[in-house]
């Protein structure tokens, strides 16, 4: 069972030549539930970056979350559920101590996050330890639910996929025969990278590592110049690929740029300069703008068009609304109750395996085109 | 550790003074004993009085273009008091610093009891038995008078850091014993009564005698003062003229430079004068006064109201 | 064990330490050209550096906030004027011209008055009070944390995406070796910039003053100087440099602006004036250039990644046979 | 009116006070010395009127003004110069450059020209070392270097903390001759001096601090006949 | 005579404490000092209102947080403030202890191995210490600013190593470092992650046992000639010191508590990679020992408590709470510019016995009374 693709309702006009995104499902949770849910102090926390790097991605996923929070809370007066948000700066190293954090606090019971895949396994198995729940709606690490952790569930295909996908994108799409990879530096560049690389074999001929936070990139440009390649995928996250992508077409490299779901954010746009336009980019969701329900009522709580995981964070919230209304008030309930969660969300069906990972797991690719991300084409369902 | 110093007056006035009337005369012999005790360590001693205790060789010494030291030669005896005097810029302070290894000599030797101190460190050099004064004066500012001293004593200690650390016995044992003779040599200079003080608090004159306390600390067989009177008024320079018997009297031998004729002619036994970087003299107080060239180069003719 | 240590050291994809000489021999003069042109943002950043310290004796780490604010000044001048983060806009040479010289006016101000200001509010006050060196030091940090901290507030921790008045183009070529009108623009500012900072402490008077400041504050005051203001001007002189760097960098860098963009570009500066000896200007100027240039061709020969390491390692191998930095500093010491 | 006026002046480093209510006045045209045993507060008299020591109490008059809380750098443009105790040559400045600072506040070219020939006449070791920098020279070079420097300014008043320190006997006559010429010139001197017995002969009057208070004044050749001053600062031979 | 009176009788509060405190006997002393001591240890499960850093920051965590900082500050107070020798890499040293723990003990390293946490500690310490001499031998010839750039990078050059050396991990770190094996009586873990109790009481253990050892240093020739160096390294020479070697001695004693706190951070945060590494973390070392009193131990481990708690403190607000650290960290240095405590001003330890022989009355610190007495003196 697919939730991408059911109940199109179209939405031609934006894309190019690509296939209509999946509209709402018609059977997906909804925070609201039946609006006689009972609680009292209890809460849920995000924990993510919220001001610090690429915090665009983060904020995208805790207005998602927020509004499931929201929109249960007005629909249950008598269950009154707080968010909690700690903010992790998107960066390994901060997110033990806020972490500690949020577990030290006994309302929460279970946690949307965290976003990025180098934090959630610098801090997995200290959830682990607590017992305390977590989804993430944007982690795409492989290796994450490698570690035996029985509190990580993961609400979207791993880059296991998106590796394998985005590979096939640029050889089949593309028609790329030389490709260069660039990861950064982070546990999700380089699993991607890797997951990338695995899949291409030999058609990566040129490999080039860049750092999280660096910002001048004069040698991947000189390296990709006597590289010679149709295709470059950066596995990394906006706050570099942007300014990579400029530099590359200041310096004259016209390869195809490609990028994951690090790099799905308008902030690509603004930090690529001239170089942005023309990228495609690949990410393990499906388009939100079909969600029209979802997306006025995003649109009206953070005056934004929802961006990348925002659906997945309101999908993530949803479910773990779901098992307060049914009355759990431990860490330990709640995790009993997402293991053996089975439902249909906004985004997908969510039932996870023994190790937190979902089976149904989509991968689209996108193109920036007239200085907008639109949707370009389903890679794998 | 000659019986007779005992006998001496406190050398400078003032200072323990009061503190040294309240005891009893007993009390006041043993105190005074302690103090030459301290002050005139069991140091042994390889030359006999008289013997040429430092030497320096044809030493020569060149900034750029400019020969500050030009092939000099002169020796200093065991127990003397060595003047070295000559017009400003004549290369006595290069002297000092080609023999303390502050400069190594551009040819030529230093030579301690026969043997050259070749390439040295400072701090060997210091331990072979060289101690000096700096002409500006070069104190452990933040550290208290009694403290700059101990530094100087420190040169003879063997404690180790991981002695230190875990305070072994020998620790106890020298840090007992560096007090002590500290305090005593300070009361040797006369500044006690401002052992606790900051050095960089003291006045300049007392700067000066606090030099020479952590000079003598490092038990020397040579003590170097470089224009330790510079700064002192005729009755202060006086005091010190006693001071620099005492301590040569101490067995102690001493290598001064000054320019205040006074002070040079009245302690020193043999002076060398410099000129330019040559030696231009050398000889016993008396006929330097008189000698032409010394008049000529450095002296000067006596002034109207010249003390 | 050993074994096992290998792994840990081991060449992997894409890291790792590795020698391409060829890419270096390739990269040669293009690296020369950038590094010289990249060099200058050092060289001008270098000089607020050895200015400072030859002053106050202090590493002025709030040197680089001073730089960022300039930044965000040019940014917002260029923000106010329509230019807008993405493509760049296509305009005429006057147009281009005009703008930069607003640019570099707004960041010269912005970055002089923070800098005379921050002298002001977190120095002076301490100078009064006679405080120890490194007490400066660490003001000197908190500054810097509050200048930065100041951005962080106002404008969050995302980049302000950079927005470009030229697209750089190649205007000509020197040993095959492209040379960007970007390029020729900075490099030429800078010069001229620095060649006016040498003339003026040279030459002038104040210049003197400062000199004089640097080596004996109180004998400098005896003599008249008045050390305030030569502490002021010695600030602003290096504000103002920072305030021009800060445009050539928004020229150059794609990255934008973020409010902690400074600190290791103030921090390879500072290296750059330690470099070429502090307290010399022609030697912050020189360091600038030399470290510009040889970041590039030791990322080049050893691999992006390594450029900062290049950096520092130069540092420590040129202090261990010129502990003074290759011109020597020249402040004078007091001989034994 | 005298030019220079302490009217119950105190210092304090700190919580130790190093003056205590000291009265002196400088009339135009006179060298007065001020003598005194180590630690006595010399010093601390000469970085007062400087205004590099701030009082506790008391106030300072320069030809008229009060000057109490006037800036350092200021009190030199009003024509007070010092050649400081320790000499305190720019270590890292050439001999020249150390002499051009001593006219900082100086506009006149002409007469600084002139001036510069006076030092190197009075000093021919630094015409011969003009290049080479002050932290190098011997001490008394540095000495040399100093007062060459102060006399550089052309000051209306100068002070002079021990200027004969560490210069060779011949110097120090030329020292003493220096001073009574350039006072003849117009020059009025304060001078800390050691040597007294050549700085009172020189001195119209002179002042004797002990512990931070004046504690004798009259003419230079009062103090020199004063048996007590005799015994504490002449030394008995 | 008046305005001297008022003087001597307005002597600062942190004068008058050690005037006190050097008035008391060995007994009394350690009279104050166990009660004070038991407090400290008791102060995690007291959480006092006031001082609490919660609900921003976990109290126990955050005073973890700071002991391990003050730990850090003794050993960058021998480099500092002892000796003198500006180090401004000091992150350096902690970031090979850490990576050391690391390396030996997470499941994501090559290297692991199977001997006790325990055993990590002298390992750590020999290797960092290894490295303090390795960085000290070439550069201890340099002095003043040129050794703190020169520290400077080699502080940087070990994080990029960290970034750079494909067996360190980068960004992506070590996880699940090791920690003390000790259990409950219900089998659980006494150490981990988010109970900072038992990491508090290690790490202020350690502190004492490191406060006597680095007090004996102090109090001895060895802390004699650091300071001699510190106030002028030619003439310390001249007199005897042998500056080259104390100075390395300094690095490396430095060095290896710079490692063992690395050890801890790494085991009780169970997380390392190269961000923590970085300059502004060294300068803030830094910044403890300055701003607690450089060269005062007591003072450093107040510096280095104000340093880690204020942000802790207003972890709440935590969009502002490095402009209020800022901000607090110049108006603290605006009024005490001598740092908290104030630098060291205390007597060698027998030099306060030997003073009362000779002299019959307690050391003087209080230079004005010395003053005092001079005036009977000098010169009749
Ligand atoms: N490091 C140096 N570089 C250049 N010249 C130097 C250096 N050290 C000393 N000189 C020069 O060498 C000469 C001798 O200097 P020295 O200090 O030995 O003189 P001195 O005899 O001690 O004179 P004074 O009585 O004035 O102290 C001087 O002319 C001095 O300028
Ligand atoms: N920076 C200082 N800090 C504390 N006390 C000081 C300081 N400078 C001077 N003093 C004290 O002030 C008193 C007067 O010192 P001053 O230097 O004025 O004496 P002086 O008469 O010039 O002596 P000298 O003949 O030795 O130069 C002395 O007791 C001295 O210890
Ligand atoms: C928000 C996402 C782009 C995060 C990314 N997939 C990661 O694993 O880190
Ligand atoms: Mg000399
Ligand atoms: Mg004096």
């Amino acid at each position: 069972g697919c939730g991408g693709g059911s109940g199109s309702t179209g939405n031609g006009g934006q894309t190019s030549g690509g296939q209509a995104a999946p509209g709402k499902p018609g059977d997906a949770a909804d925070p609201r539930g039946d609006g006689n849910a009972k609680c009292s102090n209890i809460s849920l926390a995000y924990i993510g970056t919220i001001n610090g790097g690429n915090a665009a991605l983060g904020q995208a996923i805790l207005n998602g979350a927020q509004l499931a929070i929201n929109q249960h809370n007005s629909a249950n007066a008598g269950c009154q559920v707080n968010l909690k948000k700690y903010d992790s700066e998107g960066s390994p190293d901060k997110a033990p101590g806020v972490v500690t954090q949020a577990i030290t606090d006994t309302t929460i019971v279970g946690v949307i996050g965290m976003p990025f895949s180098g934090e959630s396994k610098a801090v997995g198995g200290t959830f682990n330890e607590a017992g305390l729940v977590t989804i993430t709606p944007s982690a795409t690490n492989p290796g994450l639910t490698k570690n035996g952790w029985k509190t990580f569930f993961r609400g979207l295909g791993n880059d296991a996929v998106q590796g394998p996908a985005a590979a096939k994108f640029l050889t089949e799409e593309l028609k790329a025969q030389k490709v260069c990879v660039i990861r950064d530096d982070s546990e999700y560049g380089t699993g991607l990278a890797d997951a990338i690389k695995g899949a291409l074999g030999s058609k990566v001929t040129c490999e080039d590592q860049i750092k999280t936070n660096q910002r001048e990139f004069s040698a991947t440009a000189s390296k990709l110049k006597s590289a010679n390649v149709d295709a470059i995928f950066f596995a990394g996250y906006y706050a570099e690929g942007g300014p990579l992508a400029s530099k590359l077409f200041d310096e004259g490299i016209k390869a195809k740029f490609v990028a994951p779901d690090g790099t799905k954010d308008d902030e690509f746009i603004k930090g690529g300069a001239d170089g942005a336009e023309g990228a495609y980019l690949t990410c393990p969701c499906v388009p939100a703008d079909a969600f029209t329900e979802f997306s006025t009522a995003y649109k009206q709580l953070s005056g934004k068009e929802p961006s990348t995981y925002s659906a997945e964070g309101y999908d993530a919230a949803t479910i773990l609304l779901k098992g307060i209304d049914k009355g759990l008030k431990d860490r330990a309930g709640l995790l009993d109750f997402v293991k053996n969660y089975e439902g249909q969300g906004l985004t997908k069906k969510f039932k996870w395996d023994a190790t937190g990972e979902l089976t149904d797991t989509p991968v689209w690719s996108y193109k920036v085109e007239g200085g907008k991300i639109v949707k370009f084409k389903p890679i794998t369902k | 550790m000659s019986a007779d110093k005992r006998d001496d007056e406190p050398v400078v006035e003032g200072g323990l003074v009061a503190e040294l009337e309240r005891m009893t005369p007993e009390e006041r012999a043993a105190h005074e004993a302690e103090v030459a005790e301290a002050v005139a360590a069991d140091r042994d001693i390889a030359v006999e009085v008289g013997d040429t205790l430092l030497k320096l060789d044809e030493v020569t010494m060149r900034f750029g273009g400019l020969v500050a030291l030009d092939g000099v030669n002169f020796e200093i005896r065991r127990g003397e008091i060595l003047g070295l005097i000559g017009p400003n810029g004549a290369g006595k302070t290069t002297c000092f610093n080609a023999m303390t290894g502050v400069y190594r000599p551009t040819s030529g030797q230093v030579l301690l009891e026969g043997k050259p101190i070749g390439k040295r460190k400072r701090f060997q050099i210091t331990r072979l038995g060289i101690a000096r004064t700096f002409q500006n004066i070069r104190l452990f500012g933040e550290m208290t008078a009694l403290e700059n001293v101990v530094v100087g004593t420190d040169a003879r200690h063997k404690t180790s850091v991981i002695g230190a650390l875990l305070r072994l016995p020998r620790h106890h044992a020298e840090e007992k014993s560096a007090v002590e003779k500290a305090m005593a040599l300070l009361e040797f200079v006369g500044i006690a009564d401002r052992a606790a003080e900051k050095a960089k608090n003291l006045p300049y004159g007392y700067q000066r005698r606090l030099e020479i306390a952590r000079a003598l600390a490092t038990e020397p067989k040579l003590l170097c003062l470089d224009e330790p009177a510079a700064g002192f008024n005729p009755a202060e320079k006086e005091e010190l003229m006693g001071l620099i018997r005492k301590i040569r009297d101490d067995g102690y031998t001493v290598l001064l430079i000054e320019h205040d004729m006074k002070l040079v002619m009245g302690v020193t036994d043999r002076i060398v004068v410099l000129e330019f970087g040559k030696k231009i003299a050398e000889g016993l107080p008396a006929e330097i006064r008189d000698n032409p060239a010394v008049i000529a180069a450095y002296l000067g003719v006596p002034d109207d109201g010249a003390a | 064990m050993i074994q096992q240590l290998g792994t840990v050291l081991a060449q992997d994809s894409g890291s790792g330490i590795g020698f391409n000489v060829d890419l270096l021999l390739e990269n040669f003069w293009a690296n020369t050209v950038d590094g010289l042109s990249y060099g200058s943002i050092y060289a001008l950043m270098a000089l607020g550096y050895t200015l400072v310290y030859g002053v106050l004796r202090l590493i002025n780490f709030a040197h680089s906030e001073v730089f960022i604010a300039g930044a965000f000044g040019i940014w917002f001048t260029f923000d106010a004027l329509g230019f807008k983060p993405g493509p760049t806009p296509s305009l005429g040479t006057g147009e281009i011209i005009a703008t930069l010289v607003l640019a570099i006016g707004v960041g010269m101000i912005v970055s002089g008055a923070v800098a005379v200001i921050v002298e002001r509010v977190a120095y002076r006050p301490l100078r009064k009070r006679n405080a120890p060196s490194l007490v400066f030091l660490i003001t000197a940090i908190g500054a810097s944390f509050v200048l930065q901290q100041i951005f962080f507030v106002w404008r969050g921790g995302n980049a302000e995406g950079a927005i470009r008045i030229i697209r750089p183009t190649t205007q000509f070529e020197i040993f095959g070796a492209r040379v960007t009108n970007v390029q020729i623009i900075v490099f030429l500012a800078a010069l001229v910039l620095m060649f006016a900072a040498d003339t003026f402490i040279k030459r002038s008077r104040l210049g003197r003053g400062i000199r004089a400041v640097a080596q004996d504050p109180t004998t400098a005051t005896l003599m008249g100087v008045n050390r305030e203001r030569v502490i002021m001007v010695t600030f602003l002189i290096g504000g103002l440099l920072a305030g021009a760097a800060a445009l050539f960098y928004v020229m150059q860098i794609p990255s934008g602006v973020i409010y902690t963009g400074g600190f290791l570009l103030g921090l390879k500066a500072f290296t750059a004036a330690v470099l070429g000896g502090i307290g010399n200007l022609r030697g912050a100027v020189l360091g600038g250039l030399l470290l510009g240039v040889v970041e590039n061709y030791g990322q080049s020969l050893f691999g992006g990644q390594w450029r900062d390491v290049v950096a520092f390692v130069l540092l420590i191998v040129v202090l261990m046979f010129r502990p003074t930095g290759i011109l020597g500093e020249s402040l004078g010491k007091a001989r034994v | 009116m005298a030019l220079l006026e302490l009217n119950n002046m105190s210092v304090h480093y700190g919580r130790i006070q190093a003056l205590t209510g000291v009265s002196l006045h400088v009339e135009q045209g006179e060298i007065v010395s001020l003598i005194g045993a180590n630690g006595a507060g010399k010093s601390t008299t000469m970085r007062a009127i400087s205004g590099v020591r701030p009082l506790s109490g008391g106030t300072i008059r320069f030809d008229g003004e009060d000057i109490t809380k006037l800036r350092a750098d200021l009190r030199v443009v009003r024509g007070i110069c010092q050649s400081p105790e320790g000499r305190g040559v720019f270590p890292g400045m050439t001999v020249l450059e150390n002499l051009e600072m001593g006219c900082y506040t100086r506009k006149d070219k002409a007469a600084i020209a002139q001036d510069f020939e006076r030092v190197f006449e009075l000093f021919p070791r630094l015409a011969e070392r003009k290049s080479q920098v002050g932290g190098t020279m011997s001490g008394g070079e540095q000495q040399m270097v100093a007062i060459g420097r102060a006399l550089m300014a052309r000051p209306r008043v100068l002070l002079l903390d021990e200027p004969s320190m560490g210069l060779a006997p011949q110097f120090i006559q030329q020292i003493f001759r220096i001073i009574r010429e350039i006072n003849e010139q117009g020059t009025t001197v304060l001078l800390v001096e050691q040597n007294a017995q050549q700085a009172l002969s020189r001195a119209h009057r002179g002042y004797v601090l002990e512990t931070g208070r004046i504690v004798k004044e009259g003419t230079g050749a009062e103090l020199l006949a004063d048996p007590s001053i005799k015994e504490a600062y002449l030394g008995v031979a | 005579m008046n305005a001297q009176h008022e003087k001597t009788a307005a002597v600062p509060f942190g004068q008058r404490v050690r005037d006190w405190w050097n008035g008391l006997n060995r007994f009394q002393q350690w009279g104050v000092l166990i009660p004070l001591v038991a407090l400290l240890y008791l102060l995690p499960l007291i959480n006092p209102p006031l001082l609490t850093t919660e609900p921003g920051t976990d109290f126990q965590i955050a005073l973890f947080n700071a002991a391990r900082f003050a730990l850090i500050a003794i050993g960058l107070n021998v480099v500092v403030g002892q000796a003198g020798l500006l180090d401004l890499g000091y992150v350096g040293f902690f970031a090979v202890g850490a990576y050391v723990a690391a390396l030996l003990t997470s499941p994501e390293s090559p290297l692991r191995w199977d001997y006790p946490w325990i055993a990590v500690i002298p390992v750590a310490m020999l290797v960092t210490m290894v490295s303090g001499v390795l960085l000290g031998t070439p550069t201890l010839r340099l002095r003043g600013d040129y050794l703190a750039i020169v520290t400077l990078g080699f502080g940087e050059i070990v994080r990029l190593l960290a970034d750079n050396v494909p067996g360190l991990r980068g960004n992506r770190g070590f996880q699940e470092v090791g920690r003390p094996e000790l259990e409950n009586a219900a089998g659980l873990p006494i150490f981990n992650s988010t109970n900072g109790t038992p990491w508090y009481w290690l790490t202020i253990t350690i502190i004492i046992i490191v406060l006597v050892f680095v007090g004996n240093l102090e109090r001895s020739r060895v802390g004699r000639a650091w300071i001699a160096i510190r106030e002028d390294e030619d003439a310390a020479e001249i007199m005897g010191v042998p500056t080259f070697k104390f100075k390395l001695w300094a690095f490396a004693i430095g060095a290896a508590i710079g490692g063992l706190s690395g050890v801890l951070y790494a085991g009780q945060i169970g997380f390392v990679n190269n961000q923590k590494f970085d300059v502004v973390t060294s300068v803030l070392f830094l910044a403890a020992v300055v701003l607690g009193g450089s060269g005062n131990k007591v003072g450093v481990i107040l510096g280095a408590f104000v340093i880690s708690y204020l942000p802790d403190r207003f972890q709440e607000i935590a969009e502002y709470k490095y402009l209020i650290f800022g901000i607090a960290l110049i108006v603290l240095m605006l009024f005490r510019p001598q740092g908290l405590l104030g630098a060291r001003q205390r007597l060698l330890a027998r030099g306060r016995q030997a003073y009362q022989k000779l002299l019959g009355k307690p050391e003087q610190i209080a230079t004005e009374s010395s003053m005092l007495d001079s005036k009977k003196g000098v010169q009749g």
